[in-house]
């Protein structure tokens, strides 16, 4: 073994317009070691990926600080393709793969081995015919490497996810010269089984001397798996060391804690709340990317209720999938009727509104005026804002109703625009925030589901609309459901915290527990020894 | 247990709505050819000449299939392009296979300019190729106007009096192809039984669906796939992905402009400013019926298409005609026939898709795991 | 639904028509006509046919096929109807009227497989050099000569102006652009102004409507810009209705259409009633002349009187037919005039051979032929007697 | 960067191949059209003139009969041709027959004059007046 | 230059192009002998003729279902409609009213069935109802001659059965709008106010239509439909409607053309009317998900004002044919840039 790091990492930072992501992180990586990337969402994992692949994002907002040595040279990659030829592979979280290709062929997608031809001296290189007998045996030697069993000639679109993540993973280490692999939470998708395989043939890879960066949220899993573990939190390593003598305890603290100031507490502690106003029974939700898998939950009415959990791990998924927007299943059940699953209109006349975390995708009409925007729901699901014409024949939008409206809003949310005439895509992210939040306000729900409020806009903005969701309450008594990948934020503004982890709920806590429990709960440490935890 | 059942089911399902288009057509065919009392020896032969005439032309649509840009109704631009060949050899009097191939020769140059002009214009339309691609096809014919009619005799020289209208420019409407009529097809005289056969025009055609079997497995065969199925992926993995979709159209309106002097030489006479018209049509909707659709065409989709379509195209004027005792309802029937399929074949496509793509979902869902 | 709905109205024109029936013919005759919406006169003529000498699915004489509307995209369906006509034994003669893009690789393959069957072509759209090497008989309107009557016609009508209205595609057309040029020399010589306009071609992108709407617009303009004594031609059908509403309200001159009938443009134009008259084309002309008067069309506008197209159908049929039963000989020009007077009683033809302007080749199975212009409230102008100058055959 | 190079050089002759290709192919597949014309001609001084009717073929077609002032097109591929004209009486009897081989270039007329080529002129081959 | 470039930027380039072609085909007329006052009439007739069915565009293109070339099923309700108004012999503005009384249920069967189709394949409207659009004219062909009307002046003159191609409508209500209240300001150029007026009447439900609930749930459907079904909005049911709409719109639009026109085209004639509709709406700057009242009344302007324009003054100033070449490239470029350009917008 060199005693020459293959990577190292000196004094990488990184600001996005001034807003700091990432500061002085220093690491270094021996070839064949395994080192583990620990961090909450936005912690600034994947913008030190960027930074390492040389994403174009990175160079478009003006570069990083400090240096980064790969074998020993100071390197900057200008594009992904760059860092792949220089031997650095990458395993996403989203599958890249193409559905009609086989294992093999995906596995050597775009590098082939060909035959010769006399016709390339014509046509260039592209024209040689592929290898087919070459290509599954690199398939199959690839796949052999990871200790799996896939046949190389089965189709990505009729493999299950695991076989997927597999195919992938092979790809990257067929590359001939691979040194250093990067595994973006490669185990979120695969069943317990395929998981173990996969930390069996990273040890082996590692053994064979590639090294790999290892993200993964599952805290056992960089025990058992890793060498070195650094912990990541707000852009700084917070914590770093041996996996083998790692307490998973003190590494959940070191990830979820914050440097921030001390949370603001909401200041009314053992409010009383009453009865259950919704109670969910065993719902799941097929949302891509966010699949809930069985959720048992009572709400009650009054309180705040926040649904936290790491990216992808279903928490979305609970208010799309009530909301109809998404197929779901299980019971529902709102003031004590049933609520119509896949039908949006049966959650939005019980009462129901949803400000949806997609903002622009599905929260606004972007071409349209705000007054529209904000008036929509109601318009249309209250008949509201509406007047006669010619003796009922006609109904009308009130304009003038849905100017005062629009003031009404502009002026209690302080929407920073020009007047309710302005197009929604005129604004910036927290207005149009605020436009969403009042279009759900303005159907004046008895339950209000609010996803990721603060999600992309900036600080003055965020404490704004966190403000606005906690009047909201407490002015109207609306419950509220706000999800939020961001645990500080509903720390501050919830009356308990629900924990959802891989589509099940992993517990729910009252704002002021230790912040270990909360990272234990988040990173799934105690999968399997939580049931419904009471408040 | 309960998986494979499903699975089982859906198969035959599967392979009946796969395959509809062309048991329509079939089970329309068996109505039709009794009513229309033609001979058999009289049908065999004509799916003879129009397998021959047609089946290169059909081809040439397969390639941008498989790159994922859909029907390409820019082939009209190559019918073009082989076009100006066929005028140019018959200006210069150059007769027989000698002039085919030189036709073809001067073809492929403007093809490959039109092609990759087109090709760049859909790449900047991606989603939209079909409709774009079409009114392409009018735009270009406006400028092929301009060129063969008030080009050819001005600025290009034609001296045969022939060809040339007696206002000394411009291309007569019909040109003769006398010298290059049916020097394919009768290369190699085969007759059987009374039924000719154009075996030169089989053979080529035979050497082309080899090299779409050869091409589909060089690099650039299996890069246009890549990009057909996921062109974000291919473009990860550094295919270039805009010239890879480029070379598909170029290729095809290369080989559209092979498919439109094939046909010519077996129709005999060029219609110079409408003969392109109908060759992406009829192209398409041939590989329709065959029971391809937008994203995949195999070679026996070329084929059956060719046969059923034209089959219908032939037998049902007169089907209609003793059916319904005159001849003209006969016509308009074909014609709702023809469009109307394309239509529904469309439609199946479209729902079969959407249902597809509901089916792969389903497996992800929490619930019924 | 729409499908079911088809056969049920086919099923109920089967039965309606299953009556009548012929001694079984001897021999068959296939004529290839437009429909209805693309030349009316054409099929009418072929159905006079019919009713003379029996369908085929009768026992009679005659099939009958229609090629496509679409025909200047569809070469190859016009081709295989016509060859699939050759596909009976018993047929003898094969009419294509009109002679649309195809027809002549259609003759070449009957010729080949059945050389024995007589080909006529009925107004060939092809180039002349075209049809000729494979048709034994062409016929077109004679527009070398009537280039040159035309003009003389609306000379004598008192026209001061001429204005010739087309479009690309046509001038591509040899015999087309040719008359298009001796009209222009005719006029220099007998003294009227010749214009030349543009109209969108209905086949273009922007359809029939639109052409027509084009020439309904700019007729009172032209009316205007060159005078009341202007008289109007153009070389398209689809032009023809328009153009003669606008002359029948606004002036000017109309001596005969491309293809001139009485049917052609008229009835459409001028909204007659034509159903009591129905086959009868002294009646219609008759008609269609009380029509034009009442519009303030007399001695304005006029045209054959014996439709061109139809004659053209049925004569060539009867031509055919006389060839076959040995009553005429294929080559004679007298008994080819015969069949077509048959149909033509007392209007008067006149006609010559094609003859090729690059080698001063005559080709004898090529016909060139006119009828004498009819003039709604004035009668027959005797074009046929008028002498067309020599010099006018080598306009090129 | 020589593999490039020597792509570049086999691009270039290949296109170089097709283009030669292509006038090889004009070469070969270049027609007539030849008007045989059994007119009375003038040619320098000389006058030739149709005297009979006469009987043609070139390399071995189907011969034409062509009585006098007749004119006819034979077309014919290639350069090198063999004419055969044989002149008839009154009942039809071959009285003389003339075999010539000629060469067409792309200059050269195509109105083939048979009284010229019977009165043994050299240039009986003339470009056809326009 | 910024105020030119915003404006330029506002309304867009190829309409820039096009009216500035246009205006100096206007300015080049009267000095090749064009009147100036005929072509400005034609060109506000051709203006009041087309509108309707360009509008005919603006619903479907508003709930996202793309542009309608689907178009002459809508043509062929208001056929039905012209014809069968004519079989009973009703003139002037009753005759009119009744054409449309009898179009407009049919095009809403049409279109509700035509909807529903097109709810099946979401995302490949455009070619789907491009074939369904010509095998319905195809069907309709057989009907034209099949069907029992008995009208001497539509039937064909000498069979005495089947409808005609072209009808004329002269002596029933041809030109009752048009000259409603017509204006004559010339000799050559009269002032159709009352077919100006339907249509700006037309234009007016439409735009009033988009301020009903129902027609903002539709705007909701084509700007965002992930948006308008979190609202409780059923997608399917407000693209039928707009179906509906759009074909009635073309009932409507057909008959008043055919009013204006003087006849009545049936058989092949629908074939051709959605193409010059979808030209005329693309280049007024309309998207394939965005339309708006300024893009109809821009679109049918311009274009319109091309198609009359160009033959006519190019042909004087050339004295050759080539005008009508040069319009189909002209138009056909234009289109061609509209669509490759909407898509750059939208995949960004």
């Amino acid at each position: 073994m060199t005693t020459e790091p293959l990577l190292s990492m000196e004094g990488v930072g990184k600001a996005f317009y001034g807003n700091r992501v990432l500061r002085d992180v220093n690491f270094s990586l021996a070839p064949g070691e395994i080192l583990g990337l620990v961090g909450e969402n936005g912690a600034g994992k994947s913008t030190l990926m960027n930074i390492l692949f040389g994403m174009p994002v990175i160079a478009e907002t003006g570069g990083y600080e400090g240096t980064i040595r790969f074998q020993g040279r100071p390197v900057s990659f200008s594009g992904p393709l760059d860092a792949l030829d220089a031997g650095i592979g990458m395993v996403h979280q989203e599958f890249s793969l193409i559905p009609g290709f086989s294992a093999a062929e995906n596995i050597v997608l775009n590098r082939e081995s060909l035959k010769s031809s006399l016709l390339v001296e014509v046509f260039g290189e592209r024209i040689r015919p592929v290898d087919r007998g070459e290509i599954f045996r690199r398939g199959k030697g690839a796949i052999e490497k990871l200790g799996v069993s896939i046949g190389p000639d089965m189709l990505v679109s009729e493999m299950p996810v695991g076989h997927k993540q597999f195919t992938e993973i092979a790809r990257e280490i067929e590359k001939a010269d691979t040194k250093l692999l990067v595994l973006d939470e490669p185990t979120a998708v695969l069943t317990e089984s395929e998981a173990a395989i996969l930390l069996e043939s990273m040890r082996r890879l590692a053994s064979e001397g590639i090294s790999i960066i290892f993200i993964s949220h599952r805290l056992q899993e960089i025990i058992d798996v890793c060498d070195r573990y650094i912990v990541l939190r707000d852009g700084e390593v917070v914590k770093e060391g041996e996996a083998k003598t790692a307490d998973l305890r003190d590494i959940a603290r070191a990830m979820v804690g914050r440097s921030v100031a001390a949370v603001e507490s909401s200041g009314d502690e053992g409010r009383a709340f009453g009865e259950p106003i919704l109670s969910l029974d065993r719902l799941w939700v097929d949302m891509p990317g966010e699949t809930v898998r069985e959720i048992t939950l009572d709400v009650r009415r009054g309180e705040i209720l926040g649904i936290g959990g790491l990216a992808g791990q279903g928490k979305l998924g609970i208010a799309n999938g009530i909301m109809g927007l998404f197929p779901a299943g299980g019971t529902v059940t709102f003031e004590g009727c049933p609520i119509t699953l896949n039908d949006p209109r049966s959650a939005l006349s019980s009462g129901i509104a949803f400000v949806s975390e997609d903002r622009r995708g599905v929260g606004l009409l972007l071409e349209e005026p705000i007054k529209l925007n904000i008036a929509f729901t109601a318009l249309q699901m209250q008949n509201r804002f509406l007047k006669k014409r010619f003796g009922g024949l006609l109904t009308w939008r009130d304009e003038d109703a849905l100017d005062e409206l629009a003031r009404e809003y502009i002026e209690s949310l302080a929407i920073r625009c020009v007047s309710g005439d302005q197009k929604a895509q005129e604004l910036s992210g927290g207005n149009q925030q605020k436009v969403c939040l009042a279009k759900a306000f303005a159907v004046r729900p008895k339950l209000l589901f609010v996803s990721e409020p603060t999600r992309g806009i900036d600080v003055g903005a965020k404490k704004l609309v966190l403000d606005t969701i906690r009047r909201h309450n407490r002015e109207y008594g609306t419950t509220i459901l706000m999800t939020s990948s961001e645990l500080e934020e509903l720390r501050s503004v919830c009356d308990r915290i629900a924990i959802v982890q891989e589509g099940r709920l992993a517990g729910i806590l009252p704002p002021q527990a230790d912040r270990a429990e909360f990272g234990l709960l988040l990173l799934g440490a105690t999968r399997g020894t939580t049931g419904e935890v009471a408040s | 247990m309960k998986k494979t059942g499903l699975d089982g089911t859906f198969r035959l399902d599967r392979f009946l709505l796969t395959n509809l288009v062309p048991l329509l057509f079939i089970g329309l065919s068996a109505v039709a050819i009794p009513i229309s009392q033609f001979s058999g020896a009289y049908l065999v032969q004509e799916m003879m000449i129009r397998l021959a005439r047609n089946s290169f032309l059909v081809l040439s649509l397969l390639i941008p299939i498989i790159a994922g840009m859909g029907l390409n109704f820019g082939m009209v631009l190559g019918a073009m392009a082989g076009q100006i060949g066929l005028i140019l050899i018959t200006d210069w009097m150059i007769l027989g296979l000698p002039g085919l191939t030189l036709a073809a020769l001067i073809a492929t140059p403007i093809a490959m300019v039109l092609g990759w002009m087109c090709g760049a214009i859909l790449n900047r339309a991606k989603g939209r190729e079909m409709v774009t691609s079409y009114i392409l096809g009018f735009f270009i014919n406006g400028l092929y106007q301009l060129v063969v009619l008030y080009g050819f005799g001005k600025v290009v020289p034609i001296k045969s009096a022939d060809l040339v209208l007696s206002r000394g420019f411009g291309v007569r409407n019909a040109v003769n192809l006398l010298g290059i009529r049916n020097c394919l097809d009768n290369l190699i005289p085969l007759s059987i039984q009374g039924i000719r056969v154009p075996l030169g025009t089989f053979l080529v055609i035979g050497l082309f669906c080899l090299f779409i079997v050869w091409f589909r497995r060089t690099k650039l065969g299996q890069d246009m796939r890549a990009v057909g199925q996921d062109m974000d992926v291919a473009r990860s993995a550094g295919i270039p992905v805009e010239r890879t979709r480029i070379v598909s159209i170029v290729i095809s309106t290369v080989l559209a402009a092979y498919g439109q002097i094939i046909f010519l030489q077996n129709i005999g006479t060029m219609n110079t400013y409408n003969s392109h018209e109908q060759a992406g049509m009829f192209a398409i909707a041939a590989l329709l019926v065959g029971g391809a659709s937008v994203a995949r065409a195999t070679l026996p989709n070329v084929f059956v298409g060719v046969i059923l379509f034209h089959l219908m195209f032939v037998v049902s004027p007169m089907a209609g005609k003793y059916l319904i005792g005159e001849a003209q309802l006969g016509e308009y029937f074909r014609v709702f026939v023809s469009y109307g399929i394309i239509a529904v074949s469309l439609v199946l496509y479209e729902w079969r898709r959407a249902r597809d793509r509901a089916y792969a979902r389903r497996s992800l869902r929490g619930g019924e795991v | 639904m729409k499908r079911l709905s088809i056969v049920l109205v086919a099923l109920v024109a089967f039965l309606a028509l299953a009556g009548g029936a012929f001694a079984e013919a001897k021999f068959h005759i296939g004529i290839c006509t437009g429909t209805v919406s693309q030349s009316e006169d054409d099929l009418r003529g072929a159905e006079r046919m019919i009713e003379e000498y029996g369908n085929v699915a009768d026992g009679g004489m005659i099939q009958h096929i229609t090629y496509p509307d679409n025909f200047m995209q569809e070469m190859e369906t016009t081709i295989s109807q016509i060859v699939g006509l050759a596909d009976d034994p018993l047929m003898k003669a094969i009419i294509v009227n009109q002679a649309i893009p195809g027809t002549t690789e259609a003759f070449r393959r009957v010729k080949e497989k059945r050389p024995d069957i007589l080909c006529f072509a009925g107004e060939a759209h092809e180039d002349p050099g075209v049809i000729e090497s494979a048709a034994d008989l062409v016929i077109n309107a004679d527009n070398i000569a009537r280039g040159y009557l035309i003009i003389a016609a609306a000379k004598k009508m008192g026209a001061t102006d001429f204005v010739h209205i087309s479009f690309p595609r046509h001038m591509s057309y040899e015999l087309l652009s040719r008359r298009r040029n001796i009209m222009e020399e005719a006029c220099k010589d007998l003294g009227l102004n010749f214009h030349f306009e543009t109209a969108p071609d209905p086949t273009s992108d922007v359809g029939v409507a639109g052409a027509q709407q084009f020439i309904l617009e700019k007729v009172p303009a032209w009316i205007e810009k060159y005078g009341d004594k202007t008289a109007f031609f153009c070389t398209n059908d689809a032009h023809t209705e328009p153009l003669l509403k606008r002359i029948a309200e606004m002036g000017g001159f109309f001596v005969e259409a491309d293809l001139p009938s009485p049917l052609m443009g008229y009835p459409g134009a001028l909204g007659i009633d034509l159903s009591a008259e129905q086959g009868d084309f002294p009646a219609i002309l008759k008609k269609v002349e009380q029509a034009v008067v009442d519009k303030g069309g007399k001695g304005r506008m006029g045209t054959w009187a014996y439709s061109y197209g139809y004659t053209n159908s049925a004569g060539l049929t009867e031509f055919a037919r006389r060839v076959l039963d040995g009553e005429a000989k294929a080559d004679s020009f007298k008994d080819l005039i015969a069949s077509f007077e048959k149909y033509t009683p007392g209007a008067a033809w006149n006609g010559s051979y094609y003859v090729d302007l690059n080698t001063g080749v005559t080709k004898r199975n090529h016909v060139l032929l006119y009828q004498d212009t009819y003039v709604f409230g004035t009668g027959y102008l005797n074009m046929t007697d008028v002498e067309v100058p020599e010099k006018y055959f080598s306009v090129k | 960067m020589t593999a490039m190079r020597r792509r570049r050089v086999v691009q270039a002759s290949l296109v170089l191949l097709l283009v030669l290709f292509g006038f090889w192919l004009y070469h070969i597949g270049k027609g007539f059209d030849l008007l045989v014309d059994n007119k009375t001609i003038t040619i320098g001084d000389a006058t030739y003139r149709a005297t009979a009717t006469v009987r043609v073929s070139i390399d071995g077609s189907e011969p034409l009969v062509l009585t006098k002032r007749g004119r006819d097109v034979i077309s014919v591929v290639g350069y090198d041709h063999v004419i055969r004209v044989e002149e008839l009486d009154m009942d039809d009897e071959v009285i003389r027959t003339v075999e010539k081989s000629f060469t067409l270039d792309r200059h050269s007329g195509d109105l083939l004059s048979l009284p010229a080529l019977l009165g043994g002129e050299e240039n009986w081959i003339v470009l056809r007046e326009p | 230059m910024g105020k030119l470039g915003s404006f330029v930027d506002h309304v867009g380039w190829p309409r820039v192009i096009i009216a500035v072609f246009l205006l100096l085909l206007f300015v080049a007329a009267p000095f090749v002998e064009v009147r100036l006052d005929a072509s400005i009439g034609d060109t506000l007739v051709r203006f009041g003729m087309n509108g309707v069915l360009v509008l005919a565009m603006v619903p479907m293109i508003q709930s996202g279902c793309g542009l309608n070339f689907g178009l002459p099923l809508g043509i062929i309700a208001g056929l039905l409609g012209a014809v069968t108004s004519l079989e009973l012999n009703l003139t002037g503005l009753a005759g009119f009213a009744a054409a449309l009384a009898i179009a407009v249920p049919f095009g809403l069967l049409f279109g509700w069935a035509y909807g529903r189709l097109l709810n099946k394949v979401k995302g490949g409207e455009m070619m789907i109802a491009t074939y369904v659009g010509f095998s319905s004219v195809a069907f309709m062909c057989m009907m034209w001659l099949l069907l029992p009307y008995r009208n001497p002046t539509m039937v064909w003159g000498y069979a005495g059965k089947g409808l005609r191609t072209t009808i004329s409508v002269q002596e029933y209500w041809g030109g009752v709008l048009s000259d409603l209240l017509g204006i004559r300001v010339t000799d050559f150029l009269s002032v159709p106010t009352g077919m100006l007026l339907f249509v700006g009447l037309m234009c007016l439900l439409v735009w009033a239509f988009f301020h009903t609930k129902t027609g903002t749930a539709m705007t909701a459907v084509g700007t965002n439909p992930d948006f308008a079904r979190a609202s409780g909005i059923d997608i399917d049911r407000m693209r039928t409607l707009s179906v509906m709409m759009s074909t009635t719109l073309g009932a409507v639009g057909i008959i008043v053309y055919q009013q204006s026109f003087g006849f009545i085209q049936l058989y092949m004639g629908p074939f051709f009317m959605a193409f010059p509709s979808v030209a005329a709406i693309l280049i007024g700057g309309a998207s394939v998900h965005k339309a708006t009242l300024t893009n109809v009344l821009i679109g049918t302007f311009l274009f319109q004002g091309i198609l009359t324009m160009t033959p006519s003054v190019i042909n004087s100033m050339l004295q050759t044919d080539m005008s009508e070449v040069i319009r189909i490239i002209v138009s056909n470029g234009m289109i061609l840039y509209a669509l490759t350009r909407v898509t750059r917008v939208n995949s960004k």
